[in-house]
């Protein structure tokens, strides 16, 4: 397939969050930020970018029943080096993000991407796969970190416009369900899929 | 007072025509007989085009069980065996037989006494009743003598007389059973005979006074017939709602009154079988009741089988002007006419006229699972949900929900604030999932 | 090396061959036989999991689309497209290369030829409505206009004409998927070939009424004379029950027939202007 | 003669329609604003308008340029959700919070799914719960009830009576020595206590309520079960300890239990239809009023028990169908 | 390349060598990083304490019990020039709005409270995040603050705390760590030497 | 009374979905009938209790003693990934009837945030085995809950017209939102 095609796609035709609606958990959990957001989106980018290449590179050294076990134990040690790197050198990114870095493992994204796409691709689609779904999710996380950052502190990455403390819903549980619900409805409206 | 349990409604009772004595109509150019007027199997033409008929002559037989014979209801000639329009535009056969003069067959007796003794054994009098064409005159239009022949391991112990006349407007019944009450009484011995039964229950809403009164009255000369008051609720007249408010026995659902020991007649029906056993007189007039707010003069009519519907309004004063909708039968359960040429048929009972500002429906809005719908639906479904399935073609669902029990009485549509189709969602759930019922048997 | 490194490599090391082997026996001792495609439809799967297709995993996924045997309704959103037809090979469903069809609406009783006699109230379907009365012009096969197939469209390839009452179908966009077809419960829509630039000519009615009946209700019924007939030299005309029908396979497009009714029935559309002949009304299925 | 109308039947309407049904609640609310205006002055007419407009003014919005669909702005219910809304805030709330409250009622509660009837949680209480934990500041500080004042700003404000009971209970102080802090229950039940607008008024709500009930536009299962098991409750917990828990009475006529127990808990939108269904809907309530009220960190749980239970109710009205028609075969 | 059967050789091999490699890159990268992790948490922790007293240029680590006998907290005793100049106790509440925080308090060597920061909480941001320094100024109340004269207790519960608008929760379970923190340093007092020395 | 803490915390205060945004992709994936999210619910329950007890094992018994405990995600998940594997093979051969109830959810477990999630904060809370099995159960409980709900409130948005841009995904996230928002309510009830 066509490389621009596969970024394009990537990031608008099937972006992970709005239109295949993966890897909600740290969509949601992590983004009361643009920053946190941002943050959360190149980490699991890099980890899909990461394990694409390693799984198109090694897939036909891998027996199916054992195929499972094996993805996962090497996206799990990508993510593992992704939380030592962020411990040692962003405490503070990785403080706010918390649980959710161990559990980019078990995003659905990842695995998924291995899996359909790294596993049956050459290594140079595979990457490019991994890059535009990164970028896809990035972008998505980013940008429901910025509505509830906006709406719910009235600030954006960090500086805030207006003096108050913002609508506390957005920064909460019901705020990231609520700003993503009405995100993926401009989303699709606007790519045109309604 | 006795009545049904569950749900049920009371609409205005408008019974414009309650004291206007049964007339009968003059007899119009052209009938059209259409050939299936019945529930069940068509009656095939036992006559050809040109030929000349009596009144009273067999024109159709019904040849199979569930089906039934139609006779010419007055005397010329066959001008054609055709397709004619019917009452909603499509065209099915019927017999179109030009009026020359009125000479009746000479096996009927077309005198007015009273005959009440019947020595024909319970067989022969379900013969008679399926040789003269009698057809359920309350509504559906069943072929009475199915009915009458009680399927083999069941028993009846009541024959219920529906004389609720639950619809508003409606008036042939009430008027029937003022008018010939005594053979009322004789068809029902005659039917308790071929039942083989000795009870009979006539149910009557309250609404009719003088009715009750008169075949109480009467009621005292004869053995196991009592008359019962019922309170005013629409749908009593509902097989299933009358044998509940009258012996408080439920049909279960999917099965026929006579899983309960009753079966139930129409007071028409019941009249239609006097005359047949007694007089040897085909089915081939009926009284219709012709009303409306603005109809000059509702009337009673007694009509023959195949008169246009133009000619019966004719006879009540004529069409408004501002006629926005027509209906055969009453206004909960009738049939909405396409056109006026549409003939009366075996069942039909009524024909209401309706000014345009009462014919459009009330605005629709979106449900809001008021439960109105459900606390009337007198068959306790939940008319809102399966308007829903049925429109999301859920028709699994539909079935799971009991669909099929719905008895279209409208009552669901009828309360709806928001003035959702129900029933019409409904029909087209019900005439799916019986087709998926029917295949899969 | 110092002994984390050994200690780590030794624990996960020694997990995952365990693991390995517990699969291994597990998968040896609890083998269950079942049909090879699963596992081959399976194979093609994204192995997300993530339950996108509304199935629980992707090997429920496999298995429902092996029993079901065709792929209408089975979406795979990690996988999209490709995921799709890769399936579809494995279970041998390859499409193959049919002549383009396209949906012809075989009625043309628009609202100015076939006018109202009633007026419809109610639940807006055309099943509903068919179910209840003969239509709004009385003509018993026309079309009903409520729209049923419009809905059933999932590709958005039909439009409701606001002048004429009738559907429209926007050849572009129609894959011929038939569901139109099915949803019309007078049997009005009917998928033909697409034809040479896209030229068809066909019946643009179902009536089977008497001529003059039919005529009654609708200035362009078809009255069944059969002067199309005659005049077509391919044979590719029938009359039966007072209506002609047009074999698509054996019409050549020739043209002749159109000229011949009396009704002006018998469409034709994509064609050039006819040079001296005036221009037929409405062509229902113009996009 | 014009064109013969074709449908089917039934081929005549009960006199009766949404709009009747939504004015007749509108009607029944009328006592229950008069004391709110009497006992909180201008302010509580400002906000009701406020609410009510902001209200019809985004349904009329929605509805024409994103939904393109019928305007239906009059059928009552947006005036409804309004009322509701405002009745549920005190009455010093700032403006722009009650237009941004009426905007998530109406545009996220309602007409995300469509409008009228489609919602599957109460409008009004989406929009309160979702300003109540976006301006917790806001909407906790209670204006004195100052009989027909035209105050505006600078009132007088103090925590509602539940709110004192809870904080003092909290504390470890005992219900006895708490009692003095809040008003008469004489002047609890008229309503003469600091709380959000339309709730404190018991008699008034009650009256409402019996007139809707004359009216059939609600029936008694939800209000009654759900009064009656926040009565058996708390009653059985102040029998147990009585210094910690306060009278069952106390509960009933404090908080917005009687406003959500009359108006909010019976839209018929969001209860469930049958009988034995809304006995289970009004217990449930009643049950996570209490739990939240007495355990949960909110003094006040009404709100969020009956959005709690608007969730179950497609479960509800599963598994509580109506007995059918000749299911039960019982002949005699 | 053909894919690999799944026999058990080559499940059982693949599997080692999968786990064996990533447990072997893990722990090289874990080697390097280890370091300026506990690093980063040394100097965050020495950041902390330097904020909450005078300057000094040594400490001292010591843990006491705490009066209610929970787990011991932890003091760092601040000197200059040999003379103690500040206690910095790290100490914790499981009352905040959701359970655990944890503050570093410095006292002054008389038992003022020289400052306070927070080191980890859960509480809900916008409400009872004003607990941190960079939120909001409310924690500077606490300067100069003298638990032996005033009470440290918000202001609700009769204290002299202001408590934070609509999370007094949050306010009172801080106050409550800094309340343990200062009765812990009284209640150990002669056990505590002033000087550096010994 | 710590053990009531937990079932409620873990059920209403905060929700495994509502609150803590674990175990979403299922539970916006597999709600679309009742039924389904039923078996979905048992196969959370079975597997999250079993994942957490072997985890648990793992963490105490292997990574603390070793001072490894930097490996916990590779060696969590492959162990859980292993487990859901040979749960799935076991159960098709010995029982297809459960199989067919829960089992085909199985697959879905390897990549559900909530089995991980769960297993590392019974760690993280420091909980014991029995105290790690009864957060296991409750917030299995609590997720079925949710989902249950949510499957209930989808059937019905599924059967009257939502508005075409908010069909499907958007309207069901919405609808999360405001159980989240309702579920505020149990705040601090622990
Ligand atoms: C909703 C409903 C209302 C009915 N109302 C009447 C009625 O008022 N009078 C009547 O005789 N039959 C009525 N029927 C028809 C009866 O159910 C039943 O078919 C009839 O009494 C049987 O008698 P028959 O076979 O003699 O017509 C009604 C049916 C339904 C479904
Ligand atoms: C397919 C069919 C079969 C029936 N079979 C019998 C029968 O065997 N015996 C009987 O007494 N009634 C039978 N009925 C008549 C019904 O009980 C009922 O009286 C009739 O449908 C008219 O009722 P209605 O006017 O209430 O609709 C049958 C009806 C239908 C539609
Ligand atoms: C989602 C949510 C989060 C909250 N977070 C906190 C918090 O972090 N700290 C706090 O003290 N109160 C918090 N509260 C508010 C408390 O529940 C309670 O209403 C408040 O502490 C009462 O304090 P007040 O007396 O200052 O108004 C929160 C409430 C909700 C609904
Ligand atoms: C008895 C009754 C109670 C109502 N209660 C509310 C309510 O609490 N909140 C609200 O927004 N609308 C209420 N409405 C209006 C309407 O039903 C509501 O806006 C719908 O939920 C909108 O779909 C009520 C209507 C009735 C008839
Ligand atoms: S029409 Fe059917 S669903 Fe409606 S009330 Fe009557 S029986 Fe019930
Ligand atoms: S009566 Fe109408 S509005 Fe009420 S529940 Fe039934 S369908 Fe809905
Ligand atoms: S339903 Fe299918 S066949 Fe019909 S118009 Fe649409 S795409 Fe074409
Ligand atoms: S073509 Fe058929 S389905 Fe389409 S509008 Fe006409 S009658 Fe309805
Ligand atoms: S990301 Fe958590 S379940 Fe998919």
């Amino acid at each position: 397939m066509n490389k621009v095609k596969i970024i394009i796609r990537g990031i608008i035709k099937e972006n992970p969050v709005f239109v295949l609606l993966l890897g909600l958990c740290p969509v949601l959990g992590v983004t009361t930020s643009a920053y946190n957001g941002f943050g959360m989106g190149l980490a699991t980018a890099f980890v899909l970018l990461m394990s694409n290449l390693v799984v198109s590179l090694i897939k036909n050294f891998i027996p199916n029943k054992v195929r499972i076990p094996s993805f996962i134990v090497i996206i799990a040690s990508f993510v593992t080096i992704v939380q030592l790197v962020m411990e040692a050198f962003l405490p503070d990114l990785f403080d706010a993000l918390g649980l959710f870095i161990p559990l980019i493992v078990v995003n659905c994204l990842v695995l998924g991407r291995s899996e359909a796409f790294a596993s049956k691709n050459d290594t140079f689609s595979a990457v490019t796969d991994g890059l535009a779904m990164g970028m896809g999710f990035t972008m998505a996380l980013t940008a429901l970190g910025a509505l509830r950052e906006i709406l719910g502190s009235y600030s954006i990455f960090g500086y805030s416009f207006v003096e108050g403390d913002g609508m506390l819903v957005f920064v909460l549980a019901p705020g990231a369900f609520i700003g993503l619900g009405y995100l993926t409805a401009i989303f699709l409206k606007i790519i045109g899929e309604r | 007072m006795k009545t049904f349990k569950t749900g049920g409604v009371h609409p205005p009772e408008k019974k414009f025509s309650e004291n206007q004595p049964i007339e009968v109509l003059p007899l119009p150019e052209t009938v059209s007989i259409p050939l299936s007027q019945h529930l069940g199997a068509p009656a095939v033409p036992v006559i050809n085009k040109g030929d000349k008929v009596k009144t009273g002559q067999l024109i159709a037989k019904g040849e199979s069980f569930i089906s039934a014979n139609i006779h010419s209801s007055v005397t010329g000639t066959v001008t054609k065996i055709d397709d004619v329009i019917d009452a909603s535009g499509y065209r099915k056969k019927a017999v179109i037989i030009k009026v020359e003069e009125d000479q009746w067959d000479e096996s009927i007796d077309t005198s007015d006494t009273l005959k009440k003794d019947c020595d024909l054994t319970s067989e022969d009098i379900v013969k008679k009743v399926n040789q003269m064409g009698i057809v359920g005159m309350g509504g559906a239009a069943f072929p009475s003598h199915v009915k009458l022949s009680v399927p083999k391991g069941k028993k009846a112990e009541y024959l219920l007389i529906n004389g609720a006349e639950c619809e508003p407007y409606l008036t042939s019944d009430h008027r029937l059973m003022l008018e010939k009450g005594e053979e009322l009484m004789v068809g029902i011995t005659i039917k308790m005979k071929a039942l083989g039964v000795n009870k009979s229950v006539i149910g009557i809403e309250k609404n009719k006074p003088d009715a009750i009164e008169y075949l109480c009255e009467l009621a005292k000369e004869y053995e196991g017939i009592t008359v019962e008051p019922l309170k005013v609720k629409y749908p009593q007249g509902g097989e299933k709602q009358l044998i509940k408010a009258l012996v408080n026995r439920e049909v279960p659902s999917g099965k026929l009154p006579i899983e309960v020991g009753c079966i139930v007649h129409n007071v028409g029906t019941t009249f239609a079988v006097y005359e047949a056993v007694q007089k040897n007189k085909p089915l081939i007039e009926r009284v219709v009741t012709v009303t409306g707010i603005n109809i000059e003069k509702p009337s009673n009519l007694l009509a023959r089988i195949g008169t246009p519907v133009s000619a019966i309004i004719e006879a009540a004063g004529g069409i408004p002007s501002n006629t926005g909708k027509v209906v055969s039968g009453g206004p909960m359960m009738g049939k909405a006419l396409s056109n006026f040429e549409a003939p009366v048929t075996k069942g039909t009972s009524g024909i209401l006229v309706f000014p345009k500002e009462a014919s459009q429906r009330v605005t629709q809005l979106n449900c809001i699972r008021c439960a109105k719908c459900v606390n009337t639906c007198p068959m306790t479904l939940e008319p809102y949900l399966l308007a829903l399935l049925s429109d999301k073609k859920r028709y699994e669902m539909c079935e799971n929900n009991m669909i099929m029990d719905c008895i279209e009485c409208g009552s669901c549509h009828y309360v709806c604030p928001s003035g959702r189709p129900l029933l019409d969602n409904i029909r087209v759930g019900k005439a799916k999932v019986g087709q998926v019922i029917r295949e899969r048997k | 090396m110092n002994e984390i490194v050994l200690y780590s490599v030794l624990s996960i090391g020694s997990l995952g061959t365990l693991m390995a082997l517990v699969l291994y026996i597990v998968a040896q001792r609890f083998k269950v036989i079942e049909d090879p495609r699963i596992d081959q439809v399976e194979d093609k799967l994204p192995g997300a999991n993530c339950g996108g297709c509304g199935y629980a995993g992707c090997r429920n996924f496999a298995e429902e689309i092996v029993k079901a045997g065709t792929l209408e309704g089975f979406n795979c959103p990690p996988g999209g497209s490709e995921v799709l037809s890769e399936v579809a090979s494995v279970l041998g469903l390859e499409a193959e290369e049919q002549e383009s069809m396209v949906a012809v609406v075989l009625c043309s009783g628009s609202r100015q030829v076939a006018p109202p006699k009633t007026r419809f109230e109610g639940l807006n379907t055309c099943e509903f409505a068919h179910s209840l009365y003969a239509g709004l012009s009385g003509c018993p096969y026309g079309c009903l206009g409520e729209g049923d197939c419009v809905v059933s469209c999932n590709f958005d390839a039909m439009c409701m004409d606001e002048n004429t009452g009738l559907p429209v179908i926007i050849e572009e966009k129609c894959v011929a998927c038939g569901a139109c077809v099915k949803a019309c419960p007078r049997n009005i829509i009917e998928l033909r070939k697409k034809g040479k630039k896209s030229r068809r000519i066909f019946v643009s009615c179902i009536n089977r009424e008497k001529g003059g009946v039919a005529r009654k209700n609708c200035k362009v019924a078809c009255i069944g004379c059969g002067r199309c007939v005659k005049e077509c030299k391919f044979e590719a005309i029938t009359l039966e029950n007072n209506l002609a029908y047009i074999d698509f396979n054996k019409c050549t497009l020739c043209r002749k027939c159109p000229q011949e009714c009396p009704t002006s029935a018998i469409h034709e559309i994509n064609f050039p202007p006819r040079k001296p002949k005036e221009k037929k009304e409405n062509k229902t299925a113009e996009a | 003669m014009s064109l013969l109308t074709v449908s089917g039947s039934p081929h005549v309407h009960a006199d009766d329609s949404v709009r009747k049904i939504m004015y007749g609640v509108i009607i029944s609310l009328v006592p229950a604003m008069l004391v709110s205006f009497y006992f909180f002055g201008l302010g509580a007419l400002i906000i009701t308008l406020t609410a009510v407009v902001s209200c019809l003014v985004f349904e009329f919005l929605i509805q024409k340029y994103l939904i393109k669909g019928p305007v239906t702005i009059w059928d009552g219910s947006a005036i409804i959700t309004g009322v509701l809304l405002a009745f549920n805030v005190p009455s010093n709330l700032p403006l722009w919070i009650v237009v941004v409250g009426s905007f998530v009622a109406i545009g996220m509660g309602k007409m995300t799914f469509g409008g009228l009837g489609k919602n599957p949680f109460n409008p009004a209480l989406v929009g309160r719960v979702f300003m109540m934990i976006s301006f917790p500041v806001q909407m906790t500080t209670w204006p004195k009830p100052i009989p027909l004042s035209t105050q505006l700003t600078d009132v007088v404000t103090g925590p509602t009576a539940l709110a004192v009971i809870k904080d003092g209970v909290g504390r470890g102080e005992k219900v006895s020595q708490l009692l003095p802090k809040v008003p008469e229950y004489t002047d609890l039940f008229i309503g003469n206590m600091g709380g959000s607008l339309g709730e404190v008024s018991a008699i008034a709500l009650i009256l409402g309520g019996l007139y809707m009930l004359l009216r059939k536009i609600i029936t008694w299962h939800i209000p009654v079960s759900f009064i009656g098991s926040v009565f058996i409750f708390t009653g059985i917990m102040w029998l147990v300890n009585p210094e910690i828990y306060i009278d069952p009475v106390f509960h009933l006529i404090t908080g917005g239990l009687m406003l959500g127990a009359i108006y909010m808990a019976t839209d018929m939108v969001t209860s469930p239809m049958t009988p034995a269904g809304m006995l289970i809907f009004g217990v449930g309530c009643g049950i996570l009023t209490v739990v939240i009220r007495v355990f949960g960190a909110y003094p006040e749980g009404v709100s969020f028990a009956i959005l709690i239970m608007n969730a179950f109710v497609p479960i509800i009205d599963r598994s509580f169908k109506p007995k059918r028609f000749g299911e039960e075969v019982k002949n005699g | 390349m053909a894919k690999k059967e799944s026999t058990f050789a080559n499940m059982v091999l693949t599997l080692l060598m999968v786990t064996a490699i990533a447990a072997f890159t893990l722990s090289m990268i874990y080697n390097v990083t280890k370091e300026p992790i506990e690093r980063g948490r040394y100097e965050r922790k020495q950041a902390a304490i330097s904020f909450v007293v005078p300057e000094f240029d040594e400490l001292k680590t010591r843990f006491f019990m705490p009066a209610d006998g929970r787990d011991s907290l932890e003091f760092n005793f601040a000197y200059k020039d040999g003379e103690l100049v500040g206690v910095a106790v790290e100490t914790y509440t499981m009352m905040g709005f959701s359970g655990y925080i944890s503050a570093m308090v410095g006292f002054y060597p008389d038992g003022t409270i020289y400052d306070v920061v927070h080191l980890q909480h859960e509480e809900t941001p916008g409400l009872g995040d004003k607990i941190q320094k960079d939120v909001s100024d409310w924690s500077d109340q606490f300067q100069g603050f003298d638990p032996s004269e005033k009470t440290l207790k918000v202001r609700q519960d009769q204290g002299d705390v202001d408590g934070i608008t609509a999370a007094t929760i949050t306010a009172r379970a801080y106050c409550d760590a800094i309340n343990r923190a200062y009765l812990t340093l009284m209640k150990n007092l002669d056990q505590i030497d002033m000087s550096l020395e010994e | 009374m710590e053990y009531i803490f937990i079932i409620i915390g873990a059920i209403f205060v905060n929700n495994i979905v509502l609150a803590q945004f674990l175990g979403i992709c299922p539970y916006i994936g597999v709600s679309g009938k009742v039924s389904t999210s039923v078996g979905m619910s048992g196969a959370v329950m079975f597997v999250m209790t079993l994942a957490t007890i072997v985890t648990y094992l793992i963490f105490n018994f292997i990574l603390i003693p070793l001072d490894i405990t930097y490996l916990q995600t590779i060696s969590y998940i492959l162990v859980i990934a292993s487990l859901v594997q040979m749960v799935e093979i076991i159960l098709k051969k010995v029982s297809p009837a459960l199989y067919q109830a829960l089992g085909i959810f199985l697959p879905l477990m390897t990549t559900n945030c909530a089995i991980l999630g769960v297993a590392i904060l019974t760690v993280q809370n420091e909980y014991n085995l029995l105290q790690g099995v009864v957060f296991a159960i409750a917030n299995a409980i609590g997720f079925g809950l949710a989902i249950i709900l949510f499957a209930g409130i989808r059937e019905q948005l599924d059967l009257v017209d939502v508005p075409k841009g908010m069909k499907g995904a958007p309207a069901a996230l919405v609808v999360a939102g405001i159980m989240a928002l309702a579920f505020m309510g149990f705040a601090g009830l622990v």
